[in-house]
């Protein structure tokens, strides 16, 4: 194997001299089988350009930190290896429609403001029982797939109703909502409800299904969206609790 | 984002089942209106044609359905063009909402007055 | 919470290779088109109240004829039936059916799609060509 | 300057469980993390969390009294007993209320919690979600701190105490949003920011887990207890030392080596792949060293194709996307090629059972600290559980903090110069020409600790081990900081952070030196048995301004019920 050429979007807005976002290329090291993006960015910044910014977390996929636009698609950066990308340059971006911090860093303050929007915990109105509360195996199922989202923000910055609409909760917030909705110990009834049964939140939604292409956990927000807005049927217009 | 913004909002569920109901009227009564008025018609639609046409009074309540869903499920997914992109203000977005309500039953009026003539024929 | 400014100069990246998204695009479009046509529509229809006899229905009617309208009227077949499909597409994920199979759904719909534009399409060019419909006068319809 | 009554570092399972505890006593929390909470290294934890519930069929007679004899006897008995009760106890109440606020777990059929057996442990009393349950139970957390609306700074480092008259008074941050350093005053601090994994060079832990919290306290002057105890988890992968789980083992995975035999039979006959984590690594590493690895290469595989496709991705989907991604192995088709790779910190910040260190004011939790419940060697599952109980233990030790103090005023002018020490420290770094490179050298470091306190060690390496650090803590003062911009400066963070991982690899280099002893998952060639006459004793490590290395010292363990004995599984 040989050297490899990553592409990397520049771009400091608050550099006085180059606000601009730009391209750079370097040259990574690449002698054996296995090298990450996220490897290679840090070789870059250990080696060639130490002013080179972006986030790291776990290496492992599961923090969800290193979320970016690579090769034309949201990826992780340390779970894509090169090798499976099948390209002479690898071209990293930041994640797109997110406001810039620096190089590769989105401001995510929004996206976690919308996470805290539909009140993201489980509520109970009846008081705990000693051990712990009884839940099916088949219940406790149904909440693996939106227990297992990372919060890269990979399908929020790939919805286009996300895209125009600054205030649409976008889908990590709704899987998490349907996390917790579909959960058989959430006693929330009407108190989570307002907060996604609106207009900026499960009705933005127009099963585009960028989030489910974008997922790096294969993830299906949709189905989630989906599940509230039929939930919403079923408790408004006929009377049911869950 | 602003928190206020979003709560503002509420509902929406009306607004998405009817698109949907209205949805399915369309594709039965347009593929009705359209077989009868297209594929087995073709090149003779004229006024005493249509007319001779909506003397079946199913035919008529297809067209009438059709027009009320139509203008329905037209304009309230134009609001949801207009949602994505610039009304973020709920006191903007209630204006559209109801002009676009005024206009939607102007239509109606104006189309079943349009039909008019084949109804009393 | 104050509004920040977004990153322009990613806009336009994004998933274009993702089938949903040209679906949704092509679906907005197509839509915002029929919009347009059905307000032209009732235009058109309510001529019904002008002139003697219906004459000036009739007039804009045999006006309608002409083969470029008739191009025109196939193009929006197209658009009502890529509508129309893609449409209970979205309706059956509404219901929850196929949410992990929307891409082999949506390319079913489009099968549907052409099938019925191609009888759609053979109707109205063979009317084009003859002046006279397959049909005509099929289930007795007076002419 | 910005003023918390108690300032949490690190938002991690110990962190956020302690602000929680602070936060629902009334009193004004905040949590300062280089990542937000739920990027915390916690979330990477698969296998499960202990707890003597009773729910599985074999364990039904379980108590909190068998889960503190195994973790005693899993920490080949330089546990601190009292501690390890204390953990085993509030274990069921921890687990109970993490169910209570949502976590998920898998279930038995009758809809009770489950349970699977665990390296080291009687009785299959892990619970667990799937194979991710650090995940779940950090987010769950996550969640109840934003319930309480606890504040949140996010993507601060922080970088150094602030310490008036040898009580612990706030910390000072780098903001790396805003660029710029920023001191936090606050009457309690406490420390959650997890373990040292990364100095060495094959870690299972977070790319972040570089002991900052650890460091932090050494260099105000707290000791740090038994840091030569590093854990090597016996199943890391081959190339990346990503985390096979124990939980795979616990599910009935093998591990065969290049004869294709299960090898564990001849080291552990009667718990076979599930004894401790220390015996099983030395077993794999003994294994490979004796050239029984597989195709002769330094690895061994961890065989799951018998559970079955079925039981793999209802139990074990995690590690099978893992293995895929990272090694390009699917576990349903092929063995997985693991090796041993360091995993936990057993020693930390020296605290009683609540928490408390010997500063005033300064509280630390989790991996970062040393209660100690883990002794010498932890048992799988229990770092969940430590972090959880422990946490909560020191959130509600500040709050009766906090009622002892009378003036809850921190000294702002102490506060204003240390932040001021470290704009100075970085403007010097920065106008300093290095001739050294920091990489360069922490990679030399990491491959140090690596070779040379890995899971065998003798005096002579280790001699040279420390040979070498020195040096490198010696160049270290010729590293300067190759770039000065303030926004999210990565490279001022792993610059400054550097010196202090040395210190904690030297504190790891002494303490393993100077026990001449074979204990839990200290193994040493020369000395390979306990000695419980002379070491059955906790080391201590402080900090000296003006020599590279640690003083060492003493401190008795705290014995209790249980009854010292040799340890065979």
């Amino acid at each position: 194997m040989s050297d490899i050429k990553f592409r990397l979007k520049r771009q400091d807005p608050r550099d006085k001299e180059n606000p601009e976002a730009h391209w750079e290329e370097y040259t990574v090291k690449y002698e054996g089988e296995n090298l990450t993006v996220l490897e290679g960015l840090f070789y870059i910044q250990e080696s060639l350009d130490p002013s080179l910014s972006f986030r790291y977390g776990c290496g492992q996929s599961i923090c969800g930190s290193c979320a970016m636009y690579i090769n034309g698609a949201y990826r992780l950066a340390c779970q894509t290896n090169v090798k499976h990308l099948a390209a002479d340059v690898i071209t990293v971006a930041p994640m797109p429609h997110l406001p810039l911090i620096k190089d590769m860093i989105v401001d995510m303050d929004d996206f976690f403001a919308k996470y805290e929007q539909i009140k993201p915990w489980l509520i109970r109105n009846s008081p705990d029982p000693e051990k712990e509360l009884i839940q099916s195996a088949k219940d406790a199922k149904k909440i693996e797939m939106p227990s297992d989202c990372i919060l890269c923000g990979s399908c929020y910055s790939s919805c286009p109703s996300a895209w125009g609409e600054e205030n649409y909760l976008g889908p990590a917030a709704l899987l998490k909502a349907y996390r917790f909705e579909v959960d058989t110990r959430d006693e929330a009834g009407r108190e989570r409800m307002p907060d996604w049964d609106n207009e900026r939140g499960v009705y933005r939604c127009h099963t585009i299904m960028n989030c489910v292409e974008a997922c790096p956990k294969e993830l299906n927000p949709t189905e989630g969206i989906e599940w509230l807005k039929r939930a919403a049927v079923r408790r408004k217009v006929f009377r049911r609790a869950k | 984002m602003k928190a206020e913004a979003v709560a503002a909002h509420r509902g929406g569920m009306w607004a998405w089942l009817f698109q949907r109901i209205t949805a399915i009227l369309l594709i039965v009564c347009l593929a009705i209106h359209l077989t009868f008025t297209h594929l087995l018609n073709i090149g003779d639609l004229g006024y005493d044609n249509v007319a001779n046409r909506l003397a079946h009074g199913g035919l008529t309540a297809v067209d009438i359905i059709l027009l009320a869903a139509g203008i329905y499920h037209a304009l309230n997914g134009l609001r949801m063009v207009l949602l994505d992109y610039w009304l973020t203000s709920r006191v903007r977005a209630l204006a559209v909402t109801i002009f676009l309500w005024a206009v939607g039953i102007a239509f109606l009026v104006y189309g079943i007055w349009g039909l008019w003539p084949w109804i009393g024929y | 919470m104050s509004k920040k400014p977004r990153e322009t100069a990613n806009v336009g990246a994004g998933l274009w290779k993702a089938t949903g998204m040209w679906a949704w695009l092509l679906f907005r479009i197509s839509g915002l088109i029929l919009v347009f046509y059905l307000g032209a529509h009732i235009i058109v229809i309510s001529t019904s109240q002008f002139g003697v006899g219906g004459g000036t229905f009739d007039n804009v009617m045999n006006f309608l004829d002409h083969p470029v309208a008739i191009v025109l009227d196939v193009a929006l077949v197209v658009a009502v039936l890529y509508h129309a499909l893609n449409g209970v597409r979205i309706i059956l994920m509404d219901l929850g059916v196929g949410i992990h199979r929307h891409k082999v759904i949506f390319w079913s719909a489009m099968a549907v799609v052409v099938v019925c534009f191609v009888i759609f399409a053979y109707v109205a060019f063979s009317y084009l060509a003859n002046d006279v419909g397959p049909w005509n006068g099929a289930l007795g319809v007076a002419s | 300057m910005i003023h918390h009554d108690v300032i949490v570092v690190g938002g991690g399972l110990s962190g956020l469980r302690a602000a929680i505890e602070a936060k629902r006593a009334g009193v004004d929390v905040a949590i300062l993390s280089q990542v937000h909470p739920c990027r915390s290294h916690s979330g990477a934890a698969q296998g499960g969390i202990n707890a003597a519930l009773g729910n599985h069929p074999d364990g039904a007679d379980d108590t909190w009294e068998k889960h503190a004899f195994d973790t005693t006897k899993g920490g080949d008995y330089l546990v601190d007993q009292d501690a390890a009760i204390q953990m085993a106890k509030d274990a069921i109440g921890i687990i109970y209320e993490m169910d209570h606020w949502g976590c998920l777990f898998s279930r038995f059929n009758d809809g009770r919690i489950a349970q699977r057996p665990f390296g080291g442990a009687g009785f299959p009393r892990c619970c667990y979600g799937l194979d991710k349950t650090g995940h779940y139970l950090l987010h769950t957390l996550v969640e109840q701190a934003y319930r309480l609306q606890i504040k949140m700074y996010v993507e601060q480092y922080v970088a150094k105490l602030i310490v008036h008259d040898g009580v612990c008074q706030g910390v000072v941050t780098y903001d790396m949003i805003h660029g710029g350093f920023e001191s936090f005053t606050a009457n309690a601090v406490v420390i959650a920011t997890g373990g040292a994994g990364r100095t060495y060079s094959n870690s299972t832990n977070s790319i972040i887990s570089t002991g900052s919290g650890m460091f932090m306290a050494y260099h105000a002057g707290v000791p740090l207890k038994d840091m030569e105890f590093v854990q090597f988890h016996p199943t890391g992968l081959f190339t990346t030392n990503i985390l096979m789980t124990e939980g795979a083992r616990g599910e009935g995975g093998y591990l065969v080596n290049g004869l294709g035999e299960r090898f564990m039979e001849k080291y552990a006959p009667k718990f076979m792949e599930l004894a401790p984590r220390d015996i099983t690594a030395r077993s794999i590493q003994t294994e490979i060293n004796e050239g029984r690895g597989v195709n002769g290469q330094g690895y061994v595989h961890l065989d799951l194709r018998h559970l079955g496709a079925e039981k793999i991705l209802e139990r074990l989907p995690g590690i099978r996307d893992l293995a895929i991604h990272f090694e390009g192995v699917d576990p349903i088709e092929e063995p997985i090629p693991v090796v041993p790779s360091q995993h936990y910190w057993m020693g930390g910040i020296d605290t009683n059972v609540d928490g408390a260190t010997p500063m005033p004011g300064l509280y630390a939790a989790g991996e970062c600290a040393c209660v100690s419940v883990h002794g010498a060697n932890r048992l799988g599952g229990n770092s969940l559980l430590e972090t959880i109980v422990f946490g909560r233990r020191a959130g509600a030790d500040v709050v009766r903090y906090l009622e002892t103090l009378t003036d809850k005023r921190p000294n702002a002018r102490t506060a204003f110069a240390t932040a001021q020490l470290m704009e100075q420290m970085i403007d010097e770094l920065g106008a300093k020409n290095g001739t050294e490179n920091v990489y360069v050298l922490r990679a030399e470091m990491t491959e140090t600790m690596k070779e040379h306190y890995g899971l065998f060690r003798d005096e002579a390496t280790m001699k040279a081990g420390i040979e070498k650090l020195l040096s490198i803590k010696e160049r270290v003062k010729n590293v300067g900081l190759r770039w000065t911009g303030r926004v999210f400066n990565v490279d001022m963070i792993r610059t400054v952070e550097f010196e202090g991982m040395v210190d904690l690899a030297l504190c790891v280099a002494e303490g393993a030196l100077a026990r001449t002893e074979s204990r839990g998952a200290h193994f040493r060639t020369d000395h390979n048995t306990r000695d419980d006459v002379n070491w059955l004793k906790h080391t201590l490590a402080y900090y000296r301004p003006d020599t590279p290395g640690p003083r060492l010292d003493a401190k008795p363990v705290t014995l209790g019920p249980f009854e010292l004995q040799e340890r065979k599984y």
